[in-house]
């Protein structure tokens, strides 16, 4: 079945920040406002059943986009849809609310510190009242073990857990309302490689099931190339390249992808010291509070030319990829 | 399991086992309890019985000293109310007005401190100048304008018959703006925390996050002034008997009768503030050390 | 010496004419000297007047005393006493009635003024001793000829805060509710029988501080002591009490104007005009258990309106109803109310001593006889304003009285005589008796002792009889200092500096 | 001398219905400039060691037994005030969390500066140039500007390299690094681990790396512990427990890893969970999810021993 | 943040108003004030030329309305007992409230805070269980009897301080103060003490409550993990983390210390607005009254105001706009 119904889009949204300093000493030093652009002009749409990734460096926006996606931030500019309507509007029908749900990127902050684990995890269930009594619990448990946890760890509060062990119970939480679309905030980076793959499998298995829809946020390429259908590469607030992942892991385009796969390290150099040296990006990302001007990324391209120092690159489509790269629309690029 | 069983093998329980204080303050708390519940049929005398005082048996010392009288315990006041069966009845009016008013200042300074804090914006200034209003005016001047307006708006007997609802109102209406403030300014830091965003992100009522997210979060504070503000609470209702807008001196509360008794503090009959005095200390002391047991005992991370 | 002193109220102002309190007369007096002054028996003696006739019954001359200079330097003269007469009389003054029957004042020459009355008035002389006189020309000078007004809001009246008298005392500072300093007239008229060069003046209005005050000799002298610190004080090194009867009378008083009572559970009737139930209330109250229990014997009981010191009280005259609730419990079930009934008694807090212990206690005498009474006791200020002029709402209340004049007249006039609008002010209950008024007419007028004396008797007769109230004590005057101090106590509760001395 | 010594460290936490034992008789030693990379499944105790070996259980946890000696001297039972001059300054710390590890009310400048000052003796001026470089160093852009930033105000990856800088700052000897790259993009993960690395070989810094991406371990560490439940199971030289791995256990964990090049459907996962503290089954503590389990797995323990080029602690070995 | 801070100031307009009405609308049941200032010898035709004299005889707007329009011009009326303009009366008083206030804040934090953290931090310990009671058995009397068995103790019994009254002043045009004489410091003690105890134990408890709290959080063990003094970690970073709570309190009791002078002030005769305002309500000296009441209000509002800033200043995620 080859349903494309966009669950998910984004039109050229931004969000901004105020970073300013407080009033007084801002005054003292006579200096402005300051604004952080942490989401610049995004655009994207996620269909059902499938997979959007979100990489890029840290900082660069994933979890504001994240976090827009859900409806916990309002857009400062540009609209978000779900399923066709504006998503605040969406999100004031409780029917709608239900449907989307998030891992947050920190397993311990996300957790209520005075709640029992197993309260946590049927909350959304009690919520949107799924089911009642001692079905209730019985899920709890189901999902507990799902993610590896036993059931009986339902009486422990958050803080008796180990790093990986919370950031389950974040993903038992997310899943326990059947949601259909889910942002998932870094939802494996305190898991070890075992149950990492026990997570991911199951992720897998719900969406093949249930026509899940993630939008999938990670550093960890190996596991986003695992994950995705759709793949958006984020790079100081906007998407730098945008298509089916196994194009752009099959032939990046934009030189800040490529550099981003340079960089994985790989367990076959385990050993060997600098047997292949990895290679990281040159340079330093810069502020986002002063982006460079033009395309944000040429004082760390290669292939930066003049005109990547003045102009803001648009999006063209190479192939099924979008790109926002001079040196690509140009023809430059390796 | 029944109920009962599973609380005694609750945390909390085990918790409260354990503790020496806990213990200890829960005894004597239940002693004063007990003593005020059933002084009806255990108080050597019924100091409501107004036709049973004899003035002639005033200021009688208490036992132990040579000029003490058996049927007099804890010796007797200045119209001779014997001051045992004094403390008896009047632990039953002090507490239920000190309970009562803090109970009501909490509920409506969670309520306004958790909308407050969570809305934010117009609501929020809105209700703290509210809150700054209510500062302004001594409890006792609450009470005062209250009691006028019941006493204007109600009936001679209904009003006599509502003086207790009266006071508890005036108090707790003092007592809540401290509540409200307290709890706005921990809801501000909360509301920013990510376990909150997990809450929105469901879709949780704004009211159920406050109340099931929030609310166990900030509560630390409001049960520390809560459990003070009780001594507060019953040490005002005898300020306002002074005043003449409590209750009559003929049904004295244990603040009434420390402040009777005050007047001889000088005159060498101590026992009459004495008492009530330590009554109130033990009073207020074992529901302080209570208070903060449990909240320790309900901090998961602290157990 | 320097000597500090006590009390629990401030005197308000320092202008003589502002307020018709005892306490602020009795302070002024020790910075204005009157025309007459009384001495340490109370006894009218010159003071600015050094003599005095009638030339005719409507007419006092009086006879000035010749070189006296204010404390500023002026020479005191006729006019200043026109002057302060005009002042006392016009708008702001809360004296006037003092002056009720004077129809002028006339200036003869430099040191003789004619005082002309309306009616033969036999207690002018009584009248003037608390008026003390002001410098015309001090006055004149800072704007202060009439006594503050207080509808002006911006600038204060000069003489609220500052003084200029003839009398033993100059004022120093003047710290309003906090301290006021004297220091000694060295040109006095008179001999000063004081030794004081420096007197501060401190209020402490709370009983226990004032008394810890005194303990710890932060002050020589305070003048109310609660009685039940008296024992403690009495028993303390170095330290003396003096106690004297005061003139202020408690009693106790019935609304019996009103068909209905506001404040009972009787409904249809008033209780209270059935004279029997006023006499089973009397026969109730233990007086004597008062004064052993309450008062810790600071009390004289009394069965009259006006106690020892005031003109007209004999001791023959001075019966209480017999103390026997069995019998007052019979005259109870007679009047209807074998069970008694409710009613409200209504009671400062704050005004007298021991005010609400008393009240407590007459409480608990009543509900031997079966009343169920419920006590409202309030603070002066609530209180007056509800049981008072004008709408007298109340049905059983307390208050106590001192006769301004020292007459027995002034007590039966205000407390007791027909409501008339000048008459009766603070008859709070209504009683009315139409021989009581008749003979208070004729005692207004009446000049001669003995049968003034007679309708004096005869009107308290005809309140006991009726049982029209319930006479309780006199309060005691109750003064501590420390034992190098030597005082004159008055009656009448003024305190004169002028006889004080520290050794 | 090593660096570190952990001889039989057990700790435990007293609960109402017994005690839990949560690290069992772990021991292992870091060499000066050796960087010791510690792997395991989520709850095995990684973090728990690390807090040990730095004396910070959290009560009511507690160490149970055996000893942590730092360069030949025992550290485990120091009075407060002298283990907190070891602290920061001979062993610094990272810790898991960074959205929590940082104090919210403060800049990350000065949390910096403090750190140093608490340790060095640096001038204020100097400590803040200071506090500068180690913000570049991990890789924080436009450091100058954002040294007076709080916490709130840098994304997940960006107070993990505070975190870091923190703990590097005073030059201590010794790092805990408890999964210090989770939240960092490979590029920064990168520079992490090349900063490491330099400090490791100019100036002799030990590392106890704790960590699940295999891809760091195998760049950054000379050696590896493998834990499961509480105990050490295996250990031995990155290159000999990556590619020859010894226990049942390492070997399905190397086999879960996803690879780059190669899109599977489904990742291999070693099926069950671990055991709960309270339900330690007896004998090796995998042997219900063991493939190759038999009869003396079930009754006895097994130590390490030596297994092919590691040391395992698997009766396959005996 | 400029913006914040006017529109606070303007939000103060509508309370001082309400304040206002309510304290006119309270008077009304506080007791007639010409009865009182008549004393005993009046008659009827007096009684009411007091009353218009007053004004009292206007219907109740328009004695509010005036009161409000005079109050805006800085003027409030004549107090009725002293005959003075209210204004001088509580400029003449506000030093020595303002005085004590600061002592007992100052007693209350000084003590307070570092109580609170040492309890929090030896939780267990004796010692901080003896504290915590002995600070119990002082908030659980009422102030009026503490008061009196300190002036016991410390006046009659061992006479080392003096039992009323603000002793010696310095004055200066336009404030007296008893901070630079020995006596006026010596006679500060024992009011401040009393009217501090229960903001020192409230602060105390709360901060020791927070304290628990925050000792156990990932930054505080992150920071031992440093190697932070002892000092630094449990006064730098825990105690500023209990601090939003307890500025919120801290706050309203030094508005609470100002308002609630009135029982101490009384206690130790302290020539204070709250010994003022008692006498002036014992005589219904309603511009006195009606004065302090928006004069609190606006101390109020100013308070809370510097709450919130500290808030900002103190917790620098508040200021982030939402
Ligand atoms: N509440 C906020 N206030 C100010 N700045 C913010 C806020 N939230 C995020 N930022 C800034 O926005 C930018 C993007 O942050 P975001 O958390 O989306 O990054 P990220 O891509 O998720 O990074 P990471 O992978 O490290 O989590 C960062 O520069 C961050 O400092
Ligand atoms: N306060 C506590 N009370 C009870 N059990 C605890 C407590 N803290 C940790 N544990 C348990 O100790 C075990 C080890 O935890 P630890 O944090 O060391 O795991 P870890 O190996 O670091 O895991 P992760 O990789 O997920 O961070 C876990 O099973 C955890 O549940
Ligand atoms: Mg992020
Ligand atoms: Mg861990």
């Amino acid at each position: 079945m080859t349903e494309t119904r966009t669950i998910l889009e984004a039109i050229e949204v931004t969000r901004t920040f105020d970073v300013s300093r407080p009033w007084l000493q801002r005054t003292l030093a006579g200096e402005g406002r300051r604004v952080l652009r942490a989401v610049d002009a995004v655009s994207f749409a996620v269909t059902l059943g499938r997979t959007l990734s979100l990489v890029g460096e840290s900082g660069c926006g994933k979890s504001t986009v994240g976090r827009l996606a859900v409806g916990l931030y309002a857009p400062s500019g540009g609209e978000i849809r779900f399923e066709g309507q504006n998503l605040s509007a969406a999100r004031a029908q409780p029917a709608l609310r239900r449907r989307t749900n998030m891992i947050f990127q920190d397993p311990y902050a996300s957790l209520n510190p005075r709640w029992r684990v197993s309260d946590i995890v049927a909350e959304p269930i009690r919520a949107f009242r799924l089911l009642k009594g001692r079905d209730v619990q019985d899920r709890v448990g189901q999902l507990l073990t799902q993610v590896g946890l036993s059931p009986r760890d339902g009486e422990k509060y958050p803080h008796e857990f180990s790093g990986g062990q919370r950031q389950r119970v974040s993903i038992a939480r997310a899943l326990s309302s059947e949601p259909e679309f889910l942002v998932c905030d870094e939802p494996t980076s305190a898991l070890d490689v075992s149950v990492q793959a026990q997570i991911l499998n199951l992720m897998r298995d719900l969406q093949e099931r249930m026509q899940i829809t993630y939008l999938f946020i990670s550093h960890n390429l190996a596991v986003v190339r695992h994950m995705s259908n759709l793949l958006g590469v984020m790079y100081l607030g906007r998407i730098v390249e945008y298509g089916p992942g196994e194009s752009i892991f099959g032939n990046p385009r934009h030189p800040y992808t490529r550099l981003l796969l340079d960089a994985i390290p790989d367990i076959g150099m385990a050993g060997g010291t600098n047997s292949r040296a990895r290679a990281p990006i040159g340079g330093e990302v810069p502020s986002p509070i002063s982006p460079p001007s033009g395309c944000t990324f040429h004082p760390r391209c290669p292939l930066a030319n003049a005109r990547c120092r003045a102009e803001v690159p648009r999006h063209t489509l190479d192939g099924d990829v979008l790109a926002a790269c001079h040196a690509v629309e140009e023809g430059r690029g390796a | 399991m029944s109920a009962i069983a599973r609380w005694l093998d609750s945390d909390v329980a085990y918790s409260f086992r354990r503790s020496p204080v806990a213990l200890m303050a829960a005894l004597v708390l239940a002693i004063i309890l007990a003593g005020a519940v059933l002084a009806p049929w255990i108080a050597p005398h019924n100091p409501l019985d107004l036709a049973s005082l004899n003035l002639m048996d005033s200021r009688i010392p208490p036992v132990w000293d040579a000029e003490g009288q058996r049927s007099f315990p804890l010796g007797t006041d200045d119209q001779g109310r014997d001051i045992l069966s004094g403390i008896m009845y009047g632990v039953r009016i002090s507490l239920v007005i000190g309970v009562a008013s803090v109970i009501f200042a909490i509920v409506a300074g969670i309520a306004v401190g958790l909308l407050a804090g969570y809305a934010g914006g117009v609501l929020d200034a809105v209700l703290m100048r509210v809150a700054d209003i209510q500062l302004t005016f001594p409890a006792i001047l609450i009470a005062l304008l209250v009691d006028g307006v019941v006493t204007a708006a109600l009936p001679q007997e209904m009003h006599e018959r509502l003086k207790t609802q009266v006071l508890i109102f005036s108090i707790g209406i003092s007592f809540w703006p401290q509540f409200a403030r307290t709890v706005r300014g921990s809801t501000l830091v909360e509301r920013g925390r990510e376990y909150v965003m997990a809450a929105r992100v469901i879709g949780l009522s704004s009211g159920r996050i406050m109340l099931t997210h929030i609310l166990p979060n900030v509560l630390g504070p409001v049960f520390v002034i809560g459990t003070l503000t009780l001594g507060l609470a019953i040490l005002s209702e005898a300020t306002l008997s002074f005043l003449g807008v409590g209750l009559p001196p003929s049904s004295p509360s244990v603040g009434t009768l420390i402040r009777i008794g005050n007047d001889f503090l000088f005159s060498g009959e101590w026992w009459m503030t004495i008492f009530p005095g330590l009554t109130l200390v033990l009073l207020v002391l074992s529901i302080n050390l209570l208070g903060d047991w449990l909240r320790d005992a309900l901090n998961p991370k602290l157990r | 010496a320097t000597f500090r002193w006590a009390n629990d109220g401030d005197a308000n102002s320092m202008d003589p004419y502002t307020r018709n309190e005892t306490f602020l007369l009795s302070f002024a007096q020790n910075i204005y000297d009157p025309l007459v002054r009384r001495n340490r028996e109370l006894k009218v003696e010159p003071a600015l007047a050094m003599s005095w006739e009638q030339p005719d019954p409507l007419t006092w001359r009086f006879h000035l005393r010749p070189d006296v200079k204010f404390h500023g330097g002026e020479a005191f003269t006729a006019d200043d006493v026109v002057f302060s007469y005009q002042r006392a009389t016009g708008p702001g003054s809360q004296i006037n009635s003092n002056f009720s029957t004077v129809k002028e004042v006339k200036r003869v020459d430099d040191l003789t003024v004619d005082f002309i009355t309306k009616a033969p008035n036999p207690i002018l002389l009584q009248e003037l001793t608390q008026w003390g006189i002001m410098s015309k020309a001090w006055c004149e000078a800072h704007n202060a000829t009439q006594p503050a007004d207080l509808t002006k809001v911006k600038e204060e009246n000069f003489a609220t805060r500052n003084a200029n008298g003839t009398g033993p005392f100059i004022l120093g500072t003047r710290e309003p509710d906090r301290r006021t300093t004297l220091r000694n007239n060295p040109a006095w008229w008179d001999k000063p029988e004081h030794n004081l060069t420096e007197v501060t003046f401190n209020v402490i209005s709370s009983a226990n501080t004032r008394v810890a005050a005194l303990l710890s000799g932060d002050v020589d002298m305070i003048y109310t002591v609660p009685p039940q610190d008296m024992d403690r004080i009495g028993h303390t090194q170095g330290l003396k009490l003096a106690v004297g009867p005061e003139l202020r009378t408690i009693f106790f008083g019935f609304d019996q104007s009103r068909p209905e009572l506001l404040k009972s559970d009787v409904k249809g009737k008033n209780p209270f005009q059935d004279i029997r139930v006023r006499q089973a209330f009397n026969m109730a109250v233990d007086a004597k258990a008062i004064q052993s229990r309450v008062m810790r014997n600071q009390s004289h009981p009394t069965g009259l309106m006006y106690g020892p010191g005031v003109n007209g009280y004999t001791e023959a005259s001075d019966v209480r109803h017999k103390y026997d609730p069995d019998a007052a419990k019979k005259l109870l079930a007679e009047a209807g109310y074998p069970n008694g009934f409710g009613v409200t008694l209504d009671c400062p807090n704050d005004r007298y001593i021991n005010d609400e212990a008393i009240c407590q206690a007459v409480t608990n005498m009543l509900a031997r006889i079966g009343m169920k009474i419920t006590l409202n006791a309030q603070t002066r200020l609530q209180y007056f304003a509800q049981i008072s002029n004008p709408g007298y709402n109340t049905s059983f209340y307390m208050l106590g009285w001192t006769p301004t004049t020292y007459d027995a007249l002034n007590s039966f006039f205000n407390l007791a005589g027909t409501r008339n609008g000048v008459r009766g002010v603070f008859n709070d209950g209504g009683w009315s008796n139409k021989e009581f008024d008749d003979t208070l007419d004729q005692m207004a007028v009446e000049t001669d002792a003995a049968r003034r004396q007679q309708q004096i008797e005869r009107a308290s007769k005809i309140i006991h009889d009726e049982a029209a109230f319930i006479p309780l004590h006199q309060q005691t005057v109750v003064w501590a200092y420390r034992s190098n101090v030597e005082l004159q106590q008055m009656a009448d509760n003024w305190f004169p500096l002028r006889y004080v001395t520290v050794k | 001398m090593n660096v570190l010594d952990v001889e039989n460290l057990t700790v435990e936490f007293p609960t109402r219905r017994g005690v839990l034992r949560a690290l069992d008789h772990v021991s292992f030693s870091i060499a000066p400039g050796e960087v010791l990379g510690v792997v395991g499944e989520s709850g095995a105790g990684k973090s728990l060691t690390g807090a040990a070996i730095i004396g910070l259980l959290e009560p009511p946890g507690r160490i149970g037994g055996g000893q942590v000696l730092l360069q030949g001297h025992r550290i485990d039972d120091l009075p407060y005030e002298k283990m907190r001059r070891i602290r920061g300054k001979q062993i610094g710390a990272i810790f898991q969390d960074p959205l929590t590890t940082l104090n919210p009310l403060y800049s990350v400048g000065r949390q910096l500066i403090e750190t140093m000052q608490t340790h060095l003796p640096l001038s204020n001026a100097d400590a803040r140039l200071r506090a500068v470089r180690w913000l570049e160093d991990v890789g924080i852009p436009a450091a100058k500007q954002r040294i007076d930033a709080y916490p709130h105000e840098f994304s997940g990856g960006m107070r993990q390299r505070v975190v870091i800088a923190l703990a590097l700052c005073a030059e201590p000897r010794l790092v805990i690094a408890d999964e210090p790259t989770t939240a960092l993009d490979v590029s920064i993960q990168a520079q992490v681990i090349a900063l490491l690395r330099r400090l490791t070989q100019e100036r002799g810094l030990s590392v106890m790396l704790i960590t699940h991406d295999m891809g760091v371990i195998a760049e950054a560490a000379d050696r590896i512990a493998v834990m499961y439940a509480g105990r050490v199971v295996e250990i031995g030289g990155v290159a000999e427990v990556v590619r020859h791995p010894s226990h049942p256990y390492t070997v399905g964990l190397m086999g879960s890893i996803p690879v780059l090049d190669a899109r599977v459907e489904r990742l291999r996962q070693i099926e069950g969970a671990m055991p709960r503290l309270n339900a330690m089954p007896p004998g090796c503590p995998f042997n219900p999810r063991c493939p190759r389990t038999f009869d003396r797995c079930r009754d006895e323990r097994p130590e390490l021993m030596p297994a092919r080029q590691t040391a395992a602690a698997c009766w396959l070995y005996a | 943040m400029f913006a914040f801070i006017v529109s606070r100031v303007l939000q103060a307009v509508p309370v001082v108003l309400v304040v206002g009405l309510i304290a006119y609308a309270m008077f009304a049941f506080v007791g007639d004030p010409v009865t009182i200032m008549l004393g005993t010898d009046y008659t009827e035709a007096q009684r009411v030329a007091l009353v218009k004299q007053l004004g009292l005889d206007q219907p109740f707007f328009v004695q509010y309305a005036k009161f409000m329009w005079a109050a805006l011009h800085g003027e409030f009326g004549i107090s009725y007992r002293l005959a003075r303009p209210v204004t001088d009366l509580l400029a003449e008083r506000m030093p020595a409230t303002l005085e004590l206030a600061l002592t007992a804040s100052v007693f209350a934090l000084l003590i307070g805070v570092p109580m609170g953290v040492y309890t929090g931090i030896y939780r267990t310990a004796f010692s901080s269980r003896v504290f915590m009671i002995f600070s119990l058995i002082g908030v659980s009397l009422p102030t009026f009897l503490i008061g009196i068995l300190l002036i016991l103790v410390f006046s009659v019994w061992l006479q080392v301080l003096p039992s009323f009254g603000r002793g010696d002043v310095v004055r200066f045009p336009h404030w007296s103060t008893g901070f630079l004489t020995t006596g006026g410091l010596k006679a500060l003690i024992l009011p401040a003490v009393t009217l501090g105890l229960f903001q020192m134990t409230l602060i105390m408890r709360l901060v020791r409550a927070e304290m628990l709290e925050v000792l156990r959080s990932d930054y505080i063990k992150f920071a031992r993990a440093r190697g932070l003094g002892t000092r630094a970690i449990n006064f730098g970073h825990a105690l500023r983390n209990t601090l939003v709570p307890v500025i919120t309190i801290a706050g309203l009791q030094i508005g609470g210390i100002i308002a609630f002078s009135i029982v101490t002030e009384t206690v130790f005769q302290w020539p204070g607005m709250g010994l003022l305002f008692v006498q002036s309500v014992q005589v219904a000296d309603v511009p006195v009254m009606a004065a302090y009441l928006v004069m609190i209000s606006v101390l109020f509002v100013l308070i809370n105001l510097v709450v919130d800033l500290l808030y900002y200043a103190v917790d620098p995620r508040l200021r982030v706009v939402r």
